[in-house]
């Protein structure tokens, strides 16, 4: 079945709804500006009106409410709508949600969903391109998810909708909302934690995540095609668990780690990566783990200026390269 | 309400909170357990008479100020005491102590020990039991600090447009800002000429009761609670409590030693501020001081009640003491819930 | 006010935002632009009351929607329009673009796209020229769905607690509830039976004023900025604005295409909905119809009022599409501001 | 001059309130619950009334009135608290402060700064404990210095409040607020941006901030007199600027880096120092870059539990011995 990154989401809720009358939305924008989002989302919105809560603009108020119906029974899945807006909330959610199990003795748990639509997604600006996993990373009891293809989009929504039983923010990108691929409902989905080797290679790997992951591929293809070099990409799928053991191995074969990462360089998620494979692949590395990430700067308007920033599958290909041609002094 | 047996009931559940309070101040200053705390003395007829309207599948939400709450709602004194102690029989395990004391079965599911941050959450309660068509209520205890947050306002904003069944009852100690010392926790900080008119202006029926005063509370708390059970709609009400002494410094204090019975009978506290306080602010004294009136209540009795709870509350403290302490691998064990099967 | 300069000024200022506002409607259809953006067609006379009673040294803080503030108070329309496209040329080295445009020579220093997110820095400015004995005010332009943000919640409070020369504006365009659809952005999405009720109880003098009509917007922001500047504390507006047909969409539209000077003297703009519009909430037309009938203006002057600003707009259009784009080296450029030498 | 940390952050607030009539303080505890601390800022604040502006209990109006102080001429220091409030302001610490400067087009220059109490302070359970310095170091616009010592307190705050143009995060730490040093007041201050090697050495390389500065000194100390190894001591100071070039000279010669860091773990503080040295110093690396990190879990209150997560100096030293014992498979 083909499905765009939009429509298996929004599949994704329709099932759940459907399962289990204690899943409704607070909130239903969902897919933002995007016109194929709002394509998917509004039948379903319509179908369900009685299982959706209208939410004002009030990011703190509405995240809280979230996990206090969790904490009531239900499983709530709340819009956020821009990853940036997770800001308003952050007091709920990097220092309510995350706690409670914990500081229950175990006995509490809190199974809300909150969506985010993450990313630099042109003429967003300083104030609407965040990315924000690298700081919910540091948050532990949140789950972090971040599906890069339809299939796994539609699979860990569902996951955390249905059978997760801890807080999750599942981070979609808006650059990845209309994406198209055909989609095997009925396949046994890769476990939550378990990172996707998204392409094999034997010359280095790339561990990505998120929109990296298409753009990963795309300069696998470039280097494969231009270079007869043959990239590994890795999908990591979800920050929170996170899959260390796939990276590691994939760097055994290939001795080298390239880390594109959508989050500004410093102190961003590729740095837990590349900090990871520096310690446990350390006697695999013919070379030292290379990340292309965001500058650290806002995100200008400017179209010419945002695009000096994109990390592009070219910038990807090119920062490979230099890598291959590494030779230790 | 004259029936005797419910006055003595009362006037035990008060006690219970007084009597613990008074142990964790102690044990806090013999060095029982480290950190900061706060107690509920001079609070207690609150807790008490609004957990005498709840039922079973009601839930509760409260703050770093929540000994009253659970010991209202019928959580163990000694698991509770073990939990502010830090020790493996506590309610939490030892992980939450006694900022977030919380105890899922009696309602009592998450305390958060920020400033507004429950109130979201037990907001969302209520539209999550609503969803689920539970009969059950949503009870929020906070402090008037509360008011300060803009968490306050978006969830009381949400419980109005929602129409979710809860009660926010905003405990207001403030010292009197006249009397405010720089240094101490800012609070009634708020610039509306009394709290509720923000509750108000968002259409939320909003009440203020006296703290000190019993017959007040339980009319007041009889009343709006049914209203919230029978609307479906939320109710804000401010209990005007005078701070205890003891609650004034920024770690509390036993201002006169334990408090005294026979401050009912007529003895008369030390020093000067405590005396002033028990004369007319003590919700514990004016019931008492009214029950012996009223000859419901006779001196046996009450030195009966006093003693059966001070027992109860050393054997709290013994089971507290004697609890062993967590294994050290509890502490990265338990961040994540196990998920469900479906 | 019968001086008729005053008043083709007045209208040529209200005009230079609306003839603005068509070209970036104009040129993001035509992809001169990327990315969302919003116009304030409707509300022009709300911005140009207001800064007709500023002074130099008072700030102004807005919002995504703030091409019309900028405007008002004097911003270059080729520089702004050259920001919207993202030129070097533009006001902010086409960094800020639509959604932040600011301009520090003109007092307003920062735009905030979140919303609330300016309220709160707005009050600190007040806060900031009380503390710096300058004689400047702070106005404050927002939209209504502000109202359901904490941050709102917050700086009024502060506002009030503080005494400090503020004027909220509150530019409540929103479509009437029972017309909003699903997908739309909420706003009023206050439980308040008013929106002045919020700001009332935290006892900040709240006023409501109709956006479609320039005497009584004339009076109120005379009156209030006044009492800012004399008891230098703060005073809340709610500006009551029908919503252009063309500001309903997700994306602006410019339904039956420019505004036409012709609607003044009787002819009738199609569709339906934007003739409604026209014919009673459109503050340009409803000011226009006042002066001719009052005979303080005539046709010719009215004409050759919008010719002028036509052909400054089409100037400001022809520099920024003439401007070069921005080196992308500076987009690792101005980060952080060079230090101060002390 | 002996100075401890709190009189040294006291005596830099005083100086400062002296020197320009545009600096002012908005809240006024600024030590929470340490006695030295309230002994220090007491007199400070009683001689100053008229320079502190009383702040209700509202994090994020407040950080925003900050802001907005600085946008209108003047130089606050806002009392944020305890880290953990950050959380309530973090739309405006995260998506107003930082951007403005860049956002303007480099005109508007916002000279705010935020105090911040970070840290484990003992009995702070899972919600007053928060290190955030991994979180805001992701955010490109802010200042963020972390002074370890009193003359650091002192120096940095004076540079933040006088000099310095941008906002600033200034986060010191609760289990410093005691410690005593002799300060040089007169002493030419280490420009911000620039780390400190607080102990040389050559077997490996401690790469320290904050409260961890103390404890790797301390670890350093037990090195050299049960092991004879000598371990440079690096205290970063500030995490933004980044000095990664002192780190990278550090490990050059010692070959070994060790990081110690009180953020949880996974996108803590140190995956970034550890993601530098992999890719700059790689050629020198005798063994793989180590982290001693809080655990992925939030902070219990019991101090059983507690203290079961903490960094020690003898966590510290342990993993150092345990690196020097690598061997290259
Ligand atoms: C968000 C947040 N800010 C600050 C604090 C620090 N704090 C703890 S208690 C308190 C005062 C609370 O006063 P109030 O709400 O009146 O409650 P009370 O303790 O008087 O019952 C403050 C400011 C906090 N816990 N959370
Ligand atoms: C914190 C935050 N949440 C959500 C948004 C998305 N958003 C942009 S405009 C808008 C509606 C604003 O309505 P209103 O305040 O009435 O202003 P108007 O656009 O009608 O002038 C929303 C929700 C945002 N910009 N910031
Ligand atoms: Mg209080
Ligand atoms: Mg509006």
């Amino acid at each position: 079945m083909k499905l765009n990154y939009s429509q298996a989401m929004a599949l994704a809720v329709r099932e759940s709804l459907q399962q289990d009358p204690n899943v409704f939305l607070i909130g239903s924008i969902f897919a933002g500006l995007s016109a194929a989002g709002r394509a998917a989302f509004t039948p379903l919105v319509q179908d369900f009106s009685s299982r959706v809560v209208p939410a004002p603009v009030s990011e703190l108020g509405l995240c809280g409410t979230a996990i206090g119906a969790a904490l009531s029974g239900c499983r709530p899945l709340l819009d956020i709508g821009t990853a940036s807006f997770a800001f308003q909330a952050w007091a709920q959610l990097a220092n309510e949600a995350p706690n409670i199990h914990y500081m229950s003795g175990g006995r509490t748990p809190v199974p809300a969903t909150f969506y985010l639509m993450t990313g630099i997604r042109g003429a967003g600006a300083a104030q609407h391109s965040h990315r924000i996993q690298a700081m919910l990373g540091n948050v532990p009891g949140l789950q972090l998810v971040l599906p890069a293809t339809p299939g796994d989009a539609y699979a860990m929504l569902k996951w955390a909708l249905l059978e997760s039983s801890s807080p999750t923010a599942y981070i979609s990108h808006c650059q990845l909302l209309e994406d198209e691929h055909e989609v095997d409902l009925a396949a046994p989905a890769l476990p939550i934690g378990k990172a996707r080797i998204s392409r094999e290679g034997r010359d280095l790997t790339i561990v990505a995540h998120s929109v990296m992951v298409p753009r990963a591929l795309a300069a696998a293809d470039r280097l494969a095609a231009e270079h007869g070099i043959e990239a590994e990409v890795i999908d990591m799928r979800s920050l929170c668990p996170l899959d260390r053991e796939t990276m590691v191995r994939s760097v055994a074969k290939t001795g080298r780690a390239l880390i594109p990462d959508e989050c500004h360089l410093s102190f961003g998620a590729g740095a837990e990566l590349a900090a990871t494979l520096a310690r446990d692949a350390f006697s695999y590395l013919k070379a030292p783990v290379h990340r292309v990430a965001t500058p650290d700067v806002p995100i200008p308007f400017s179209p010419v200026l945002e695009s000096a920033l994109i990390v592009t599958p070219e910038k990807i290909a090119s920062e490979a390269l230099a890598m291959l041609n590494f030779q230790k002094s | 309400m004259e029936d005797p047996v419910k006055h003595q009931k009362r006037l035990e559940n008060m006690l219970r909170i007084r009597r613990f309070e008074e142990q964790v101040v102690r044990l806090s200053k013999a060095g029982g357990f480290p950190g900061h705390y706060h107690v509920y003395i001079g609070q207690e007829a609150t807790a008490v008479t609004v957990c005498e309207q709840l039922e079973p599948h009601d839930m509760i939400f409260t703050t770093w100020r929540n000994h009253g709450h659970l010991l209202a709602r019928g959580a163990s004194p000694g698991r509770m005491l073990a939990e502010i102690l830090g020790r493996a029989t506590g309610l939490c395990r030892g992980k939450s102590g006694t900022l977030h004391l919380a105890d899922k079965e009696i309602g009592m599911p998450a305390t958060s020990a920020m400033v507004g941050g429950a109130l979201p959450i037990a907001t969302g309660a209520a539209l999550g039991l609503k969803h689920r068509r539970s009969p059950g209520i949503v009870v929020a205890f906070f402090g008037d600090a509360a008011l300060d947050e803009g968490a306050f306002y978006e969830a009381v904003n949400l419980a109005g447009l929602w129409k979710v069944p809860i009660l926010y009852v905003c405990e207001n100690n403030s010292i009197p800002p006249q009397k405010r010392r720089r240094g101490q926790f800012p609070s009634s900080s708020l610039n509306a000429a009394q709290l509720i008119d923000v509750p108000r202006a968002l259409q939320i029926p909003s009440e203020v009761v006296d703290g000190a005063d019993v017959d007040a509370l339980c009319g007041c708390f009889r009343k709006l609670i049914a209203e919230v059970r029978t609307s479906a709609s939320a109710r804000f009400v401010e209990v005007r409590c005078t701070r205890w002494p003891g609650n004034v410094p920024l770690w509390p204090e036993l201002p006169g030693g334990e408090w005294n019975l026979e401050w009912a009978f007529g003895a008369k506290p030390e020093p000067q501020d405590l005396a002033a306080w028990a004369e007319k602010s003590d919700p514990l004294l004016n019931y008492l001081r009214g029950l012996l009136e009223a000859g419901t209540l006779d001196r046996d009795i009450a030195f009966a009640v006093d003693a059966r709870v001070r027992n109860e509350i050393a054997d709290a403290v013994h089971f507290a003491e004697s609890s062993p302490w967590p294994d050290p691998a509890e502490a990265t064990r338990g961040t994540f819930a196990a998920e469900r099967r479906t």
